[in-house]
Order: C-alpha cells, then structure tokens, then sequence
C-alpha cells in the first residue's frame, strides 16, 4: 500500500512547453533541469508526502473506508474555533513584529559597513539553535513575577508568546532580506532620491518593492514557523493559549485520536497552501529583474540618517542578548553560589548517569550530522532554487513551477508530530524501512532546512536579469555555464549565508532529530532534554551550560562563514 | 549565407518583428536602420535564437536553425544595454568567449590586450564594468563581442554611447576589422554615417516590417516609400506643380543647370534610375534633403526665409519659395540675419530622390 | 551486525522462562510470526523504551556479553508518544521488547494487543503487587514512582506559615497564588497529577476541586521543567511559588550545597503511583533476546542502579536504596490509585473537562 | 544661478572630473560636451549631489549645498542608462515625482499621458520597463526628469539611444519646453547639433577637465585649444607656410576671393576676432573641418585625391594639396571616381579657426 510512486507531472522529461514556446537555448537546460529536479521531489515524497499521506488515511480510512463522521464533531468544538484563531493572530502578529524589527536590522547589517557586523550577524541566528525549552525557561525566568522584568506582568500572556516569535525568527528576516539588499544597485535609489524623494520614500517606493520578494519569503517561513509553534507555546502561554500545533500533538500523542488529528492536519494543510499561495502570488506581482553592480552595491559606511536603523539594531541585539545573558548567568551558578561546575561537567561522560554519552561527544555528533544534512539542504536547495527561478513561458508550466515553489514549504505548515508518526507506519517495509537507518536524522534535517535555503535563494535568482544567461549564451555558453556566470557570483553570498542558516537549522533541530536519533549518538539538543527533565540542579545546570555551548558553536561557525570571502567566485 | 524567412515575433498584441525576408551573403555587413521601437533589437534577438520564432525560419549556411540553442549557433550578439557581466573584471569579460574555448592564459591575455588598445581602453582591464562610464562599458561590450570571433556577428547600436570622432575612428576600425576577417555581421545602428562606414548593405526596418533592402548607397539616393526617405534625412515632399518648379521636368535628366550643380564633377546626374521609366507621371513625389536646397545669389529658386536656426556647422532654414511653398533649406551663417530677408535657392539633385506616389 | 550467526539459524522462543545467557537452549518453532527477509540480525535485540531511559554503560555491556545478543536502543518521546508509537506499528515494530509504558498507557497497550505474553521466571516477590491489573501476563513491572505535591518548607519556614498537607489544604486562602503544576495535557507528572485528583475525590466530584484549585491561584505550566525550575521557589530559578507538582522523589535534590537536609518535601497524601513496565512486543523480530531483556531489566543489577539512573524506585525491593532516597525520598504508603480499565476509558473525557478547567 | 568651484572628484587614483569651476545662469541650458569617459556623467552626479566632492563646491541660488542630501536640492537627474524602476508601470515612472508631491491621480494621470505623448509614447504607460526597447525606455526616463518639474534638470545623454530625426523632434520639443519653463538644465550630449538645437551655452571637458565653456556659437567657431577643435569637428591642422597656402595671410580678414566665398552671404567673415590681434604670428594653427575644402572646379587650391570615401550625404575625400599635404576635404559623389585624380578646392572659411600655437 505504500509503494513510493514519485512521478509528479512536474518532472515529466521533454521540451518545456508547446514547440517554440520558449527561447530555443533554453529547451536543453529544461530537460536537464526538469531531471535535476527529480532528486529533490523523490525526498519530497519519501519524507514528506507518504508519511503525512499515511497519517491521513489512518486517520479518513480507520477501516479501509472513509469515514468522516469525526469531521463535524471535530469541527464543532469550541477549542477548535478558539486553537484555529489564537494560531491565526498570534502568528500574523508575530511575522508583522518580526519584519518591523528584522527590516532595518537586515540594513544596518547588510548595507552598512562597521566593526562586529560578522558577528552581529551571527550573533542574530544565535536563537535559532536554542531549544525551545530553553529558551522557555529563560524568556518566563526573565518574566515571571519573580524574575527581573516580572513587574511587567508579561507572564502567562500573549506578549512572551509574540516576543520569543520575534527572537527565534529574528534571523529569517535578516538573513533572507539581507542576503537580498546586499547585492542590490545603489543606483535605482539614487535615480529616486535624485527626483526628490526623500530617503523614506525611497526606502518606501524603490527599496522595499526589490526587496518584496524576499520579504515576502521572509515572512511566509516567519509565518510557517510561529503558526507551527509548538515548544515555545506551550512553555510560554501556560496551556492557555493553544495553537492547531499543540492540538494536534495532544490528539495523536495522548487521545490516539487520529480522526481528529487528521482534520485539524488537513486544516492545517488548506491553510498553509492558503497561504503560500497568496504569498507566491504577491511575490510574483513584485518581482522584477535588477541591474546588480558589484561595487556600487557595496555596503557604506554608516551616515547620520542611519541612526534609527542602527539603533534599532542595538534594540534588537540587546534583545536577543537578553535571555541568552540569563541563560549564561544561570549555566554559571549553582546552588546559589557562581560556578564553572556546570561546564566542566560536559566533558565528563560520567557526570551524570542521565547521559550515555558527554556532551562533547554531543557536540561532536551534532557538528557532523549538521555537516551532512547541510551538504543535503544545499545541494537540494539549489536545485530548487535554479528550477524554480526559471520562467517558462507557458502558463501550465509557470504554474508547475510555482507549485514546486510551494511545495518545499509544506513540510514547515505540517505537525511534526503527524510526518514522524506517519514516517513510522510507511516507512515501515522494504526497500523503504529507514525507520532505525540512521541516515534519516541528516535527512530529515535536510528536509527542514531546505525551505529556508530555497526561500534565501529563490528572490535573489529571480532578481537575476535572464539577459545576462543570454548574453553569456550568445557568446558560446552552454546553459549552464552562462547560468555560473551570470548567476554564480550574485549567488555566491546568499548560498553562504543561506549553508550557514542551513547548519543553524541542523544543529538546533530537535523535533525530527529526538524522533529519529540513535539514543547513543544523540545531537546536543537531544541531550539537553533529556538533562533539562531531569530532577537536579546539576542537570538543569549542565543543560544550560550545554546551551551556551552550542550557542557559542553557533555564533562561532557563523561568523567564520561570514568571513569567508567570495571574490574567486567573480572570476568565473 | 544568412537567409531569414518571413519572421515574425510577437509579444502578446505587439507584433515586433514583421514577417521579415531578408538575406545576407558571407563576408557582407547589414546595417538595420529604423525608428526606435521599430523592432531592430527583437530581430537580432531572433537570429541570435533568444526570442521564439512565432512565424518563419532562420537558415545559416543552408542550416534551419530552429531548435539550435543560442550557444551552438557560433554567433556572438552585442546586447544594446552591453549586459557586461558585473562581478567579473573588464578583461574577464572580453575573454569570456576565448574562455569558453579553453586558449591559453598567455593568449587570451594577448588577445584582451589588442581588444582594449583597439577600443581606446587600454590598462582597463582589472577594473569592474561598474567602474566604467557609459561609453567605456559600450566599448567593452564591442570588444567581448569581437573577441568571440564569432561566424555571424551580431551588434545592437555598438557606438551609440560614444562622441563623434571617437565613433567614426571606432566605425572604420570595426570595418577593417570585419573585412580582414571576413566577418558577416547585422549592425543595428541610428548613425547614418555609420551605417555606411561599416556596412555594405542597409535595410531599413519601421513597425517590424523591412521596408527597404539594398546596398547603402542604393537606399540612400532611392528611398522606396515616403517613411523611408522620410526616416533617412529627406524633410521635403513635392508633388505636381511644386516638383515641377523646384525641378523642372525638362531639366531632370542631366540638364543640370551650372548654378544647380557648380559643385558636381563628373559623376552620374540627378535622381537615380527610375526616373527615366516614369518622367511622364506626375502622381511621384519628388523628395527633398535639406541640402538639396542652398541659399546661393545664383540660385534659381527665390523665397522669404520664415525661419533660421543655426547648428554646428550651418544655418537650417525655412524658406517660403515662391510657387512652392515652405521647405527646408540650408544656410551658411547664424541666422538672425537672415529671417524675414528674400534668399535665392540653388538645387542639389544629389538630396533630391523621386518615390513612386 | 555482519557477524557469526546467519539468518537461517532461527533463534528459538519461549513462551516460558529461560535461563538468561542461555541462547542456543530451546528449539521450540517460534509462532505465527515470519520474519522479513532483510529482518534485522538475529544476533541483536532492539529494545525501545521512553526517552528517559539510561542505564550504565557497564551493564549494558555485561548484558550483551553474557547474552550474546547485542542491544540497540530505540526511544520514542514520553510514555503516551511511546505507547501509541506501538500501537500505530503494530504487527511490524520498529523494535522487539519495550520499556517504558506506564500505569497511565498500559491499558491501552494490553488492549490494542502490541505486547506478547511473557513473565520472566525471577521477577522479584515484590513486583507482584505492581503487576498491571489486566495485563499480568504482557506486562512485567520494572520500576515506579511517586507523583506528589511538593512543598519548599523553608520558605513557609521563613514566613512562619504552615504548608498545607492534603489536596483539600490547596484551596486555603492562605495558599493563593502558591501552587504551580504541570498540565495534564502535555506532561505524564501532570496527568499522573490530574489522575490523584480524580482518584482521591472521585469521578464527578474532582471538577469542582479543580474549578476552585484554579480560582486560588494555581498556576498551570505546560512541562515539569519550568514549573519546577522558573516558577517553584526552590527549584533553583527565582520562582515564587513554594507548592509545586513533582515527584517523590524530588526533595534528595533540594539538599543545598554542604547541607545535609533537603528544604522541600513531598506531601505523602497526595500522590500517585506511576510503574513503569516492560514487555515483549508481539512481532518482534527476535522474540527470545526480547525476553532476555525484560529478564535482565528486573535482574538484581538493573534494579540496584535504576534510582541513581532513572530516578525511579526499583520493584524489587531487596535492591539497597541510595542512603539519601532512604532517608529523604519515602514513598507514599497508601498512593491514590485509579483502575487502569477505567483511565484507558476515561482519559480523554477526564483531560477535556480538565483542559475546559484549567486552560479555559 | 549654478555655480561650480574648482570641483574635483576622484575614484581612488583616478580623477574624474578635475577641478571644474563653471557658472550657469538661471533658465539657460548648458552643454557639457567631451569624449567618452572625461568625466561628464560624474559631473552631472555631483551636481546631484550623488557622489562626494573631494574639493570644491556647488552652489545653488546662492546656497552652498554641501551636506544637502540630493532628495532636498530640487535637481532631477536623468541617469545615462535610464535607472527605471523595473517594478513600476511606465506610468507610475513618469509620475514618480508627481506622486511624491501628492499631486491628485487625475491631475497625475493627464500630466503622465501628456509627458508620454511628448516622447512618442502614447498608451505606453500601462507597460513595464523591460518590455520596452532601449529607445523607447530613455524616452520614458527623459519623461520622468520632466515631470519632475525641477529647480535645475540634469540630463545625462537623453537622446542617444534614438535615430536622428526623432532625436532632431525631441530636441526642438526639449528646448521649447526649457525655455517656456524657464528650467535651468544641463545636459550631456556627444551630439554636437543636438547641443547647438537645445543649449545656451556648451562647455568642452577633457580628462576631467574644462577646457573651453561659452556660448555654443563661440565654442564652434573659436575653439580654444587643439583638443577641443578635434572634438568638435576639425581635422587638419596646419602651421606655417602650409596655412598660409591654404588661407593666405594677406586674404585673412575680410578679403576672401569670390570663389573661396561663393555661398557667403553678408556674415562676419573668417575665422573670429582674435586673428586681428595676433595676425603677424606664425606661431598660429589653421584648423580646417572636412567641410572648409569642398571640390570646387573653381577653387585655389589643388591636389591629388588620396582616398575617398562615401557616406550618407557626402564624400570624404583625402587630398595631397600641393604645398600643404594631406588635409581632409568634402566631395560630391561617390569616390571610386575620384581617387587618384587631381581636383581643385575651394576654401569655406566657416569652416576654419586659429588656435593659439
Ligand atoms: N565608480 C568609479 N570608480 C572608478 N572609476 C570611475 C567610477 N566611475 C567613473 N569612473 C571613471 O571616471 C571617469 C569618468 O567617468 P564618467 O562616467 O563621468 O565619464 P563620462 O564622461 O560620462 O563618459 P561617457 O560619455 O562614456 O558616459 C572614467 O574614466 C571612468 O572610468
Ligand atoms: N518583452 C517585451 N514585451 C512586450 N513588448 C516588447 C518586448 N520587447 C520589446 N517589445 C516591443 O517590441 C517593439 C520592438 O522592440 P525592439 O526592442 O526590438 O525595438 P528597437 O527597434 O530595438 O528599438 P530601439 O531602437 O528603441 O532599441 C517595441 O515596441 C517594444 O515596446
Ligand atoms: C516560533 C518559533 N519557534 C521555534 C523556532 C525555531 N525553529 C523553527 S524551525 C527550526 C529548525 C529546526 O527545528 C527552529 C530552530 C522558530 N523559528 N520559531
Ligand atoms: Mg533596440
Ligand atoms: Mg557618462
């Protein structure tokens, strides 16, 4: 029954439309593209589509018939209504809060040049490998009514909820829009200040549509993200405020519901294809190619007008400094008395019997299937990005594209709990039995990690003049020499930016991992559950000292990244 | 042998290339003159293979060369934007094609150097194309273009950025250039001059249809339709008793009075050819250049000067001829003195050409 | 593994005790059950347990020496993710003997049929009285727990209160705003908690209590972690709710640095009794090394190290307790207790009204 | 008034535009004329205030605009590539600035669709950029700078990327709407008439430098260095006896022989005034355009046809005139008869000047 047939009409080898369709150069790369994209949709369906699939026929066809007798009931019930709009809102609030402060963080970070910009740019993917718990535990240490800012009386409300939304997406703003901004012309916005705009209006009316693509990408992740919250919901909102994530969990993994988990599955799924719709509709009204100038795009030393950008900045480092500083305070206390027992203990296999492994080994396992599953995001990820950034000139075909576009997003809007249950009743027979392989933690990593590389990439190629393919065409290149030349080296600073968002992803994933991770070589996240559960000031003290070490991986690794330098790419 | 058969291309409702037939032997330069959006750029794009054919073939050296991929036609197109490649130096850029074909370092070196001494930029090539002012980028597009050593070469208004003298020393070397060579080439090009200087042939393209296709000097002195001549200089168009009395019938085959042609020698007289077939009709429309029409005391032609405006190098004037009406004329000196004042006109037959009516 | 025994040499099964180490003993054919072709090596037994599984190294080793079969280890969440876990691959398992499922889910496992018959031959005495109700035979009791209220006696010390000692004593004015526990709906402490209630004031009466819990104050966190560690007053955060959720066996831990007394305690009159169980899965691969497990598991040396591991009491009861569990972390003697049947039954109608309560 | 100080802007090692001081008053319109790559659009963007000025100033209306960010200067700047907002309508580019003044759509919408039917571009303004043709893309960037209705327009070669007689149109339409407006501009341009159509005043910049700035008239007829007479036009230049062959000092002023002066009417004759004062010099040059020698059976001058080439409306001939050498002159027809034979010219001394040696 669950036989793997991935030959979605999308790949079907063969000219990419109608005879003539499309520029003749074109039709050869099409084939090898339309093959290309064949690898990534195979992962797609193996790791995504037959899994959730799975979980939606057990849950529609209990006995072999469809029964959808739990549709109504499911439906019907108050919390539903309450769960579907809480998630609604809070996430819409959160991706709006999270562009406003990520906008002109991406500016000062991108088109400004000062000292510490690398390693504020690190510094501001730091959340993203955070456990959720964590930073749960640090964001209500910070906001209980005895912590520091509990007289705000913030806890147990929505606040906490939309501020650690804004914290852990922080980055994907950032990173997606300034991976953007920073290859654009100056010059369009010098045309636009020299017909007397003034720098608002530019910013408005010159900037921010060539920018929209990304922001929009941006913002569907940031949406994806916080709709499907489930961690930091739960720890911040106190149970009160649940959203179709937490739903979904709490009817598979505590009712077995399964009916009901469905519906609230396929809810999510309409919902999300809703919204990825949408969203590649505004992104294609906004597109339009952009003459890219390598030194004029340059960043600039900061200027007086900048200073609100700037500040913002501060604001929004500070902001994300402020639960980590917590959270480092906290890993260097015990007992009330300061200590660097907690560190210590990470190198010590025997420090606590909780842990089958030390923490450096963690490390160690982290780093490696973070290396993996970012060689599998990246490879993928380009793939996509190239396939999907083509514009044929066929209208099926621009529709194919555009679903392929969406269809890496999904894995985002789905529970995680749905594609791991589903992951084990399909995966379950030969050739496919990859339940224990391990193998699938890098993979499954990969396939979270993929949406944010296509995402990072995908408006920077589509930003792409086509006639810089053609003109390298017309000087004897093959396709895809002309598309290394004219894409290789705008490409070559977001595909850095976008590894190292993809080795953030890997290193801080936990759902898939803690689902799919042999027990003795857990990744540093897995670990520091498992400690963070644990009655003991020494467990909870090692899981936060864990944390900073993996934050400071994090920063570390992100800011060698941001120092590797990409002029060789220029020469071809 | 380039042969384009009924071509067309359409965008949506815009039909911007016409149902174009034209032909090109090897070794010979085409010159596509029109009016800006006229559909110049698209059929080069066409033949280059980077714009679908809607209707048509291209044939090269007997090949169709539908479905060949831009790459494989061994054409090299000049984009009218340049389109340098930003990210690479200006020396990358030139021997892009001579990398593609894996020449040596040392030569493609050597190669670069000649392009950049040849397009006056010699020593650019380690800046960026960003670096570069607008002619310089124009003339690094021309020389990656050149270094293709493509079979068909193929230039979108390749000196349109540049001065005056530095386009017309620019012009004779690409002519050279293409004649050692052997080069075939299309050039679209606004530059009349330029079209002669390096082309042997002209067609002249207005809303996607090719109105005309000859050798320059051809189109130039029988414009076949009124918009051509229009497009290529000629400003004044008289019929029956205005023709007649600007150019006599009686006079119109070599019976140039010597005041009318003081400065001719012994080339061929007059309006070209046709004429002779149709001397009887009086439907032609007898076209007229400015020059053909110069204020001389020994003129024949006798009007009021309504207007003068000087330009670089003479005075354009608006003369009411008597018997005649207005028509464009050329004077010598700043114009204000001559506004209002009665000039004598001498005709040129050199600016004059009869088009069928 | 891609060592000695090959695929074709069946290992036997037992429905009966064997002999643990004694791997090539009985030639008995196995049931029903054909293994897959590429079935795993039958040289290695797959156990799967919840998440807080961890045992020493040393004693997995002495496992596998002296059974010869080579243990891989799988885990799958909390008890409930892993009971259902089972329950959704069943008849193809991703593993051949579980660990794990609890008081809470057992019901559910004995009744979907994930688990095959077995009952290890030297199952201590005192297990018996753990021995699931309706699941004797499937299910072989390893170690349990106390969920109880705990209460930080320095900080009522300090202020010259009394803490309160029954779940009746929780709906004191004077305790408003004290109290923090775990969700029932995304934590097993906080299920295990909700369970107490209904145990102690029984079905219909419990709402009421939770009803007028919430209106003192009470606060509802979604995991143990953060009540226990942000919100309780002597979990290590700078929490201000002396009253908290956790286990029995919690106070050992709040014994400060160079103290030799914990400052909290456990309220012995509201627990409940959480055991965890281990049984052989019905299609496991390697039904006998299954069995070698759930036999090593209630095996002296297991159960001598299962609190200082696993934070759990061991069911055999001959097992030394560390000195500081013997001292500090008694056991309820007369735990609240909810029949299995009716908690596999009623759960979900029990977490709704709770959820409607609590979460509002 | 625009008043430039000793402007100097520099990229790296390379000095753009090198110490210009230049004034402009206000509703004139000024030329900037140079080859390409001297520094024109750099100039233009430092007006702007677009680049920084590593000396010198701009003043504006009296107002130092050091530290006035460009947006607050009330310039438009057309840029030489266009810079369209690839995202915008072709009418919301037009209307850009309009939008920026609030002005209401209707008010918007009739002045877009008037600026559009200036350039030729009616119903064009639902279009995007890239779907246009470069000429038709610079029209809509010359409309753009229009609508903005500024203090002082800066126009980066607005014309070059259209063919001559639309470009002849668009320079008559542009100066009339300067002038109506009284809109102070300066524009760059590599067409010397289009400077003489639009342009009050024309200034000559070299490597960065200007060399000569003055009405156009007087920069055509008087250049002030050799440099500047070969951009503009002139192409032998001669010392010594050789000028004095060819213009004879005694001739000089005034006394030009009827044949030398045919086409003359009553205009100040010769080269300007400065020959009065510096006649008995030798130390001179006598720069001749192409058209100061015309085939003339009657002229003074003689020589052997070196080589002779046609174009459009003329032949350029190179004559060995005896005593002199090779200078370069104007035929009348096509050259393959002429090369080899001996001709006589005739001297137009409108297209001669003196430089200072
Ligand atoms: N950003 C830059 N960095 C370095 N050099 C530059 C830069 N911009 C311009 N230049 C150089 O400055 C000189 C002047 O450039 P500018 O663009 O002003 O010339 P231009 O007169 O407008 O020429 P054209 O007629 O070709 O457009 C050129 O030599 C150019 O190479
Ligand atoms: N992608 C396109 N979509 C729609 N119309 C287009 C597109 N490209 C060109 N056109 C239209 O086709 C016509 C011909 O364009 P083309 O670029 O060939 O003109 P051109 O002769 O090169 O003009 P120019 O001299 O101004 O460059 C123009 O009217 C233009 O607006
Ligand atoms: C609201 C919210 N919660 C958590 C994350 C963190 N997160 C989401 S996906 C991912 C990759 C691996 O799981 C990480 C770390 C987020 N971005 N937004
Ligand atoms: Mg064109
Ligand atoms: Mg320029």
């Amino acid at each position: 029954m669950n036989t793997p047939t991935p030959t979605p009409t999308a790949t079907r080898p063969g000219r990419t439309a109608a005879p003539g369709r499309r520029a003749a150069y074109l039709s050869g790369s099409g084939v090898a593209l339309g093959l290309a994209a064949l690898v990534p949709l195979a992962f797609l369906a193996v790791f995504f589509l037959l899994p959730v699939g799975g979980m939606l026929a057990r849950g529609f066809l209990p006995e072999g018939r469809l029964d959808l007798s739990g549709v109504p009931e499911v439906l019907g019930r108050a919390r539903t209504l309450r769960v579907l709009w809480f998630t609604l809102w809070s996430s819409l609030a959160g991706t709006l809060l999270t562009l406003v402060l990520g906008l002109p963080v991406a500016f000062a970070l991108y088109r400004l040049r000062f000292p510490g910009r690398g390693l504020l740019r690190a510094v501001v993917v730091m959340p993203f490998v955070l456990p959720t718990v964590v930073v749960g535990v640090m964001f209500r240490s910070l906001l209980s009514s005895g912590g520091p800012l509990g007289s705000l009386g913030w806890d147990g409300t929505w606040v906490p909820i939309l501020l650690a939304f804004v914290f852990f997406n922080l980055a994907v703003v950032v990173r997606t829009v300034g991976g953007m901004w920073e290859g654009l012309d100056r010059r369009a916005e010098e045309s636009a200040a020299a017909l007397g705009a003034d720098p608002w209006q530019v910013w408005r009316t010159v900037t921010l549509p060539a920018l929209a693509p990304a922001v929009v990408s941006a913002a569907t992740l940031v949406f994806l993200f916080c709709s499907t919250a489930f961690g930091v919901v739960l720890t911040l909102g106190g149970l009160r405020y649940g959203t179709v994530e937490t739903e979904i969990y709490l009817l598979t993994t505590q009712f077995l519901d399964l009916q009901g988990a469905a519906v609230l599955s396929v809810l999510q799924l309409a919902a999300v294809v809703l919204m990825l719709t949408l969203a590649a509709r505004a992104r294609r009204s906004t597109e339009s190619t952009r003459p890219r100038v390598g030194a004029r795009a340059a960043a600039r030393g900061p200027r007086r007008h900048d200073i609100p950008a700037l500040a913002v900045t501060a604001l929004a480092v500070g902001f994300v400094l402020l639960p980590v500083g917590s959270l480092v305070v906290r890993s260097l206390r015990r007992g009330g008395a300061w200590t660097l027992e907690n560190y210590r203990a990470l190198t010590d296999p025997d420090s606590t019997p909780v842990l089958r492994v030390s923490v450096v080994e963690a490390v160690e396992n982290s780093l490696r299937t973070a290396v993996d599953a970012t060689v599998i995001a990246m490879v993928l990820g380009l793939i996509v990005a190239v396939v999907v950034s083509r514009r044929p000139r066929a209208a099926g075909w621009r529709r194919v594209v555009a679903g392929l576009d969406g269809a890496f997003m999904l894995p985002l809007g789905i529970s995680a709990v749905t594609v791991g249950f589903g992951f084990l009743i399909t995966l379950d027979r030969p050739p496919l039995d990859l339940r224990t392989s391990p193998v699938l933690v890098p993979v499954a990593q990969a396939m979270v990690a993929l949406p944010l590389v296509v995402r990072t990439l995908t408006p920077v190629l589509r930003s792409i003049d086509p006639r810089q393919r053609e003109a390298a065409a017309a000087l004897g290149a093959p396709p895809w020499r002309a598309a290394w030349t004219a894409e290789g080296p705008v490409l070559a600073r977001p595909v850095l930016a976008a590894t190292g968002f993809a080795f953030a992803v890997s290193l801080g994933e936990f759902g898939a991992t803690a689902f799919l991770a042999r027990p003795d070589r857990p990744t540093v996240p897995v670990v520091i559950y498992q400690l963070i559960s644990r009655p003991g000031a020494e467990h909870l003290g090692m899981a936060l000292a864990a944390s900073v070490v993996l934050a400071v991986v994090t920063v570390t690794v992100m800011a060698v990244v941001e120092r590797l330098r990409v002029g060789s790419v220029g020469t071809f | 042998m380039l042969q384009l058969d009924e071509v067309t291309v359409r965008f949506g409702a815009t039909t911007a290339v016409d149902d174009v037939t034209l032909s090109l032997d090897e070794g010979q330069v085409l010159a596509v003159l029109g009016p800006s959006g006229c559909g110049k750029s698209t059929l080069l794009r066409a033949v280059a293979g980077l714009e679908r054919l809607d209707a048509g073939s291209v044939r090269w050296r007997e090949r169709d060369l539908r479905g060949v991929p831009t790459h494989e036609r061994g054409f090299a197109l000049m984009f009218q934007d340049g389109q340098l490649f930003a990210h690479a130096s200006v020396a990358d850029n030139i021997g892009y094609a001579l990398r593609l074909r894996r020449l040596g370092v040392a030569e493609r070196r050597r190669r670069v150097d000649e392009l950049l001494e040849l397009v006056g930029l010699p020593g650019y090539g380690a800046r960026r194309p960003a670096t570069l002012s607008g002619g310089e980028q124009q003339r690094v597009a021309l020389a990656r273009s050149l270094a293709a050593d493509p079979g068909l070469l193929l230039l979108d208004e390749p000196l349109s950025a540049l001065d005056r003298s530095l386009r017309e020393r620019l012009a004779g070397d690409l002519r050279e250039i293409l004649v050692t060579t052997g080069t075939t080439a299309v050039l679209v090009t606004h530059d009349h001059d330029e079209a002669f200087t390096i082309a042997d042939r002209m067609a002249v393209m207005l809303a996607g249809q090719v109105v005309q296709e000859g050798t320059t000097a051809e189109v130039w002195r029988a414009p076949a339709t009124r918009e051509v001549a229009e497009f290529i200089g000629f400003e004044t168009f008289l019929t029956g008793a205005a023709a007649d009395t600007v150019s006599p019938p009686a006079r119109r085959v070599g019976a140039v009075s010597p005041a009318d042609r003081r400065v001719g020698t012994d080339a061929p007289a007059g309006p070209p050819g046709r004429i002779d077939g149709s001397a009887g009709t009086d439907r032609r429309v007898l076209a007229l250049r400015r020059a053909a029409l110069r204020v001389d005391p020994s003129g024949r032609l006798e009007g009021v000067v309504r207007r003068a405006v000087a330009v670089s190098d003479a005075v354009h004037l608006t003369v009411d001829v008597d018997g005649v009406g207005e028509v464009a004329a050329l004077g010598d000196d700043p114009g204000h003195h001559l506004e209002g004042r009665r000039v004598r006109l001498a005709l040129d037959p050199r600016g004059t050409a009869y088009l069928p009516g | 593994g891609q060592d000695e025994p090959t695929p074709t040499q069946e290992p036997p099964a037992t429905t009966s005790a064997d002999d643990s180490g004694d791997d090539d003993g009985a030639t008995s054919d196995r049931p029903a059950v054909v293994p897959p072709p590429e079935a795993s090596d039958p040289g290695s037994v797959t156990l799967v347990t919840h998440d807080s599984f961890a045992l020493p190294e040393e004693l997995v080793a002495a496992f596998e020496e002296e059974s010869g079969y080579q243990l891989d280890l799988q885990t799958a969440g909390d008890a409930g993710e892993l009971t259902n876990q089972l329950v959704l691959t069943k008849g193809s398992p991703v593993a051949d003997v579980v660990f794990g499922i609890d008081t809470t889910f057992a019901s559910r496992a004995v009744r979907e049929g994930v688990l095959a018959a077995y009952t290890p031959a030297d199952l201590p005495a005192s297990a018996e009285e753990h021995l699931l109700l309706g699941g004797e035979t499937v299910l072989t009791p390893v170690d349990y727990g106390d969920v109880c209220v705990n209460v930080d006696d320095v900080w009522f010390a300090n202020r010259g209160l009394v803490p309160p000692v029954t779940l009746e004593d929780l709906l004191k004015p004077e305790y408003e705003d004290l109290f923090v526990t775990p969700g029932a709906t995304t934590s097993s402490p906080g299920m295990a908690f909700l369970l107490a209630t209904v145990g102690y004031f029984g079905p219909g009466e419990w709402q009421g209590w939770w009803q007028d819990l919430m209106a003192n104050g009470a606060e509802v966190t979604s995991g143990w972690t953060d009540a226990y560690t942000v919100d309780f007053t002597a979990g290590g955060g700078d929490g201000d709710r002396p009253i908290v959720l956790s286990y029995a066996s919690s106070p050992p831990f709040t014994i400060p640095e160079g103290g030799f007394q914990p400052t909290t305690r456990a309220l012995l009159d509201t627990c409940f009794r959480q055991v965890e169980y281990a049984g052989v899965l019905e299609g496991a691969v390697n039904p006998e090394g299954a069995q070698a497990v759930v036999d090593w598991l209630v095996s002296p040396e297991v159960q001598a190290v299962i609190p200082d591991n696993m934070f759990m009491y061991p069911v055999d009861d001959e097992v030394v307790l560390p000195e500081l569990w013997a001292q500090w972390a008694p056991l309820a003697e007369d735990p609240i207790v909810v029949h299995p049947g009716q908690i596999e039954a009623e759960r979900e109608t029990w977490l709704r009204e709770w959820a409607d309560i609590a979460t509002g």
